[in-house]
């Protein structure tokens, strides 16, 4: 059924009759620091010593615990009804937690719908960050405290913005870096292009990152690209490509760190794909046993990203059984307040609509307006 | 693979050397009770057992059958060839369609929302409306383009838009849109056969509705309006999801005492003016309604026409009840947004009083 | 560098720390006698002289100052920080300047044609109309579209479409159209000045028109419209190129003994109702003229609106004078198309006959 | 002026830090058969003996001289007024005449505004193929008889026909291929990348060709990109990227043909860049002194791709200033047959506007045509 019988991305290209050959960008293994047991691959990434100090480790293992009771904690509420949707990022934990981690207060975080754990991460409120997902219409925090923007549905489109605010703050001279996320299936969007290709141009400081986590819904990474790598998309704009690990966390936090870094002293953007995969449906909408095996799942299970830091930070003495249950609890708690603060239903005032479309709203929104307030009267006298 | 046609009907806008069908009747089958969604489905499947021209491809069409299932089945049926998935690239998908027109298919695409076909908009507007002009009818564009639009459903934001206005202004296209089940059949089947263009906008909560289907069925051909309820005091002009309100407002301002007419456009492109003037000079009343923000909305370009073709005989202005001029609202607020039987019923009272 | 104003006027609208100006009078000046594109031109110079957060930018923008000249020495003048070339992209143009917004600036960006600002309609319905509503204010999008619109230019095709209802229909747009120097002037700053996004359409048959300009100047806010001719028997509704259209059938017009008003609507939204309803109160008649297809098109929604308002002072239908519906024909044929002074003229013995 | 004062495409990338590298496709300069003196260079490319046949290389030599004639007659006749619109293609002949010889009758070719000189080559007539410049609603030429789309405005936007179309043929079993032209400025539109990323996918017989003649209007092509190639955008879409000398028409045949030929044998899409100049301003109507030094404009006179073949072809014994001179008046009997062709107003009849809209017109356009009749009755009748 597959259009074509395509061969797999990852499987052999055209013959190499020079000129005549796809280049790809390099190895296509992505880069690492941790192998799938937590010990480090030879030949692997250099992280600093800061990158690698226990404290900051330890920090990052929170991070990841934080980012899986999140989302476990907000499936489980979709599942009573107290979402609107949830599209999930179990599996995806390394990912959300180091966009998070690899930007400072000043920078701005562009995320997509899949990425509210990224945002819980960031210090945003449980609550607040999952306001549009509970069925409100506006994005609930305040993206100027949070320099975060509202998450972002419409597939790449956020990545011109990204890069519109990246070009303004290096116009006013501010060292202020845009760190956009981005699905593999967004990367076939024109916007995408466009906004890559722009960045570069501008040598604005941005930071692509593509969590290619193989799926956009039910449509496998073979299906969106015949290279090797995303990252190989990177080429065409004269601006370097990365292919990392997505599940290894400390791998994942070196390359940010280093796009970050790079970005912010002018040194322009960096295009980031990050390997991992989705665990769960695209949302609780969907069904993902219509297009994927349970086997391949399990395959990914195995490569958990929480596993595997467990394991180094167990390994270097930094993690045992009483620490990580403390951590656990505080898990717990967090995802305790988050299921009181979303067990009631929020308030909606159906006047609130009309107030921010504009400044002032036009004369005929004014009148709508008061035909919806008379109408609200009218129900509330009958009551 | 060189497209044949299974049936025999012949079509004079063939293009190339391949054979064609319109939407030939189906051998009799016994009537079912379908669902609004199953009815599309069979239209599409029975459109490629049709003609081998037709090729069904978008976001998640083929292994998952789509979000709304609107396409279940017809990968594992007709084979990826036939139909498939695409890279997630809307401007791309309408593009690909409309080279695949130029050499003779008849590519039924699949926008997955509303909000996510305005990427192609450009190869809209500038494309598949022109085509067939700028090439003196040597390329001729019968391609449609399926969107699931409206509200109603619970959405989250970019899910619930409606934007028949901004296709139907653009010249050289058809717009339609179902509001029954056998409509749902039998529209889809006549847009995949038509020669030109066609927008096919699936009025999404409508896709669990249910009605008996027989097949073969004809309905009334692109462009002509239906009268699903008649009545002398006034006229309810309604389309896609809007007809069920306006037909539960009918049977409410029954109660009250008035008769109400409820006309289901169908077609906004071309518009069946001959049936809406016929039905407003009856009943000397006009109320339009429809989801989409009603400022500049499709509603306006009825109320305009029917203002001006039966100036003489109308008893009170057309009234329009639509969305609101806000973004579509969050699930929690959009009962206050969408034309509601309510405010049907209100405008309806403020008609008559007229 | 960090945006600092060199004007005063404070704006309640500031994001982030930077300071503001409104379109404060520039120093008085001697009247001189301009075309619409000068006019333009020195609106924007005095906008990015008045207000750091204004960027200007586009395809072609900077070093040849646009394809009709409207940023002509910009860049020069102001560097090339705040006039910048693009690459080709307008999807990305759009959406550049959105996350300008969201840091604070001001961004005046220009499509080149209409036809080719379509690439970035996602980005105008599903973000920039939007953005301010999605963050209850928290972002408001302080942006400019200039797109040059409409034909009469003798232009291939593609070049001469009228957009202005796709935009229209859009809630959080606002969307103005000048049709006199001293508006092309006034309304561009005000447009800067706003705190919403605005679609400033440019009637690109009046780049070359010639008035007088005397500055400072002020005219009426957006969201107001203009009596351009006063007259007693019927109302002229126009906006754009059409505005001199009007007039000039107008002043036919007075030549059979019929007194017309002519409306400029300077602002289709927000709309003013109340100049409109006023002025078809006093005469009676509307007829509605613009230059893009008629089907769906803005005068659908002035109609609609008249017709509602003014149902018992009418004395005939509301007639509109459009653009046929068909794509842009080419400049042999393009008089066919639009409204002409003859084809208004003909409405106006229709609408006088009623 | 420049923005952000952007080194020039061809300046020193960022420092490689290992992987924070941009790594471009290979060597930049342009791959060659002739130098600029019309001498084969050195570890040129090697052209099949076809290919350079004798024979052949006159006839591609007349293809040149023809594309220059038109585009003379051309530019001529848009300052008497007989052309509504003219973009030249002075100095990119080698590649309009390289794209219309490379493919097959039953290739289809998908041309720009800029391309007339090809559809010209490919033997439309020049009348029928300059209807649309000349001010008509239509293309003229039957594009199905010829193969060949009508010329595309709209930037990047005939990138997916033309996969669309590619596609279609494969899924017919047809060795049909579709060749696409852009310009520089077109590949930093959403629909370039798309449409490749597409292709690639798919794995369509199509053929993309951009001419990068170094602008895009005024926009020189350091600002359209930061990549050191545009050919470099093929790596991320896993398809061979070649960029080659846009004024050896040698080696244009070859890596067009070789192109060509991997699209019909089934092994995908290619992207090629060429590197070329625009001699004359955009069009008709643009100013280039506002933009670019008349110097610069003279270093490429001087590589003019005539003259380049003319020169190989005279040393290798094959022309002569009398055979030189023939090719010059069949190229003058040529234009003259076109300014006499285009001499006369082409009559068009204002009813022809409604006819081709809709198969069949809808009841409001057939009032409207007879709205227009009617009126053109009245002042047929007032003459
Ligand atoms: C422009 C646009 N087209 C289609 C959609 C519908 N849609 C929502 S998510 C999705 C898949 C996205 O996949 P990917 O980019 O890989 O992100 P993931 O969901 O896997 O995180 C699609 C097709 C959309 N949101 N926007
Ligand atoms: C979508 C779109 N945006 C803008 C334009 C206006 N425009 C016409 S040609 C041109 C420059 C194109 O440059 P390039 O692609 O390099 O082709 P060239 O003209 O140099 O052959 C521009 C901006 C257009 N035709 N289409
Ligand atoms: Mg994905
Ligand atoms: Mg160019």
């Amino acid at each position: 059924m597959t259009l074509l019988d395509l061969p797999p991305a990852t499987g052999p290209h055209h013959p190499a009759a020079t000129p005549f050959r796809a280049t790809p960008l390099g190895d296509t293994d992505p880069l690492r620091y941790l192998d799938e047991h937590g010990a480090p691959v030879e030949g692997g990434l250099h992280p600093s010593e800061e990158e690698l100090a226990p404290e900051r480790l330890m920090a990052v293992y929170r991070a990841l615990r934080l980012a899986r009771a999140f989302d476990t904690e907000a499936t489980a509420l979709v599942m009573q009804g107290h979402l609107a949707v949830y599209p999930s990022s179990r599996g995806q934990e390394a990912c959300q937690a180091a966009a998070a981690l690899a930007i400072e207060p000043q920078d701005w975080l562009f995320p997509t719908y899949r990425d509210t754990a990224a945002l819980a991460v960031r210090g945003i409120d449980p609550a607040e960050a999952l306001t549009l997902l509970r069925g409100s219409w506006h994005c609930g925090y305040d993206p100027k405290r949070w320099r975060t923007a509202p998450q972002c549905t419409p597939l790449a489109t956020q990545a011109p913005h990204a890069v519109g605010l990246a070009l303004a703050a290096k116009l006013s001279g501010d060292p202020v870096v845009a760190l956009c996320l981005l699905g593999d299936g967004a990367t076939s969007e024109g916007d995408f292009h466009e906004a890559c290709n722009s960045a570069a141009v501008y040598q604005a400081p941005v930071v692509f990152f593509v969590q290619n986590n193989q799926y956009a819904i039910s449509v496998p990474l073979r299906k969106q690209t015949h290279a090797l790598s995303l990252a190989d998309k990177a080429v065409g704009y004269g601006m370097p490509g990365v292919r990392v690990d997505g599940n290894d966390v400390i791998a994942l936090i070196h390359v940010l760190g280093e796009a970050v870094r790079r970005a912010r002293e002018g040194e322009g953007p960096t295009l980031i794909e990050a390997v991992t995969y989705r665990i769960q449906p695209h949302t609780n909408a969907d069904d993902a046993t219509r297009y994927r095996d349970r086997h391949e799942v399990d395959i990914w299970l195995a490569r958990d990203p929480l596993d595997r830091l467990a394991k180094y930070l167990t390994a270097t003495g930094n993690l045992d059984e009483s620490l990580d249950a403390a951590i656990g609890e505080e898990g717990a708690r967090y995802t305790a307040r988050m299921r009181a603060e979303l067990a009631d239903e929020p308030k909606v005032d159906p006047a609130e609509m009309f107030e921010y479309v504009y400044a002032a709203p036009t004369p005929q929104l004014r009148a709508q307006r008061q035909m919806v307030e008379q109408s609200l009267a009218a129900d509330e006298a009958e009551e | 693979m060189t497209p044949t046609a299974t049936a025999t009907a012949a079509d004079k806008e063939t293009a190339g050397g391949v054979r064609t069908a319109g939407p030939a009747p189906a051998t009799a089958a016994p009537s079912k009770t379908v669902t609004f969604a199953k009815a599309l489905n069979t239209a599409l499947r029975d459109a490629l057992a049709a003609d081998d021209r037709v090729v069904v491809f978008g976001e998640d069409v083929a292994e998952l059958g789509g979000v709304f299932r609107i396409t279940d089945g017809l990968a594992k049926e007709f084979g990826g060839r036939r139909c498939f998935d695409t890279p997630l690239a809307e401007a791309s998908i309408l593009g690909t369609a409309i080279g695949m027109a130029m050499y003779g298919y008849r590519p039924v695409v699949e926008m997955q929302f509303d909000a996510f076909a305005y990427p192609a908009f450009e190869q809209l507007v500038s494309h598949l409306a022109k085509m067939r002009n700028r090439t003196r009818g040597a390329l001729p564009m019968p391609v449609v383009i399926r969107i699931p639009y409206g509200g109603g459903i619970g959405g989250v934001e970019h899910h619930s838009d409606s934007s028949e206005a901004y296709i139907a202004h653009t010249p050289g296209i058809h717009v339609v849109t179902p509001a029954t089940v056998e409509d749902a059949y039998w529209m889809l089947r006549a847009a995949i056969a038509a020669p030109d263009p066609v927008v096919f906008f699936e009025p999404k909560r409508l896709y669990w509705s249910k009605a008996a289907l027989q097949l073969p069925v004809t309905t009334g051909p692109i462009g002509t309006a239906a009268v699903r309820r008649q009545g002398r005091d006034a006229t309810l002009i309604a389309y896609g999801q809007s007809v069920p309100v306006a037909l539960e407002a009918a049977e409410h301002a029954g109660e009250y005492g008035y008769d109400l007419e409820v006309l289901d456009l169908r077609s906004l492109v071309p518009f069946d003016d001959a049936a809406v003037t016929a039905s407003v000079e009856r009943t000397g009343r006009a109320i339009v309604v429809h989801e989409a923000a009603g400022f500049a909305g499709f509603g306006a370009e009825i109320a305009a026409r029917v203002s001006e073709r039966c100036f003489y005989r109308l008893e009170a202005p057309v009234l329009r009840v639509t969305g609101l001029d806000i973004p579509y609202p969050p699930p929690k607020l959009e009962h206050w947004y969408l034309p509601s039987v309510d405010r049907v019923l209100d405008a309806v009272e403020r008609a008559m009083a007229a």
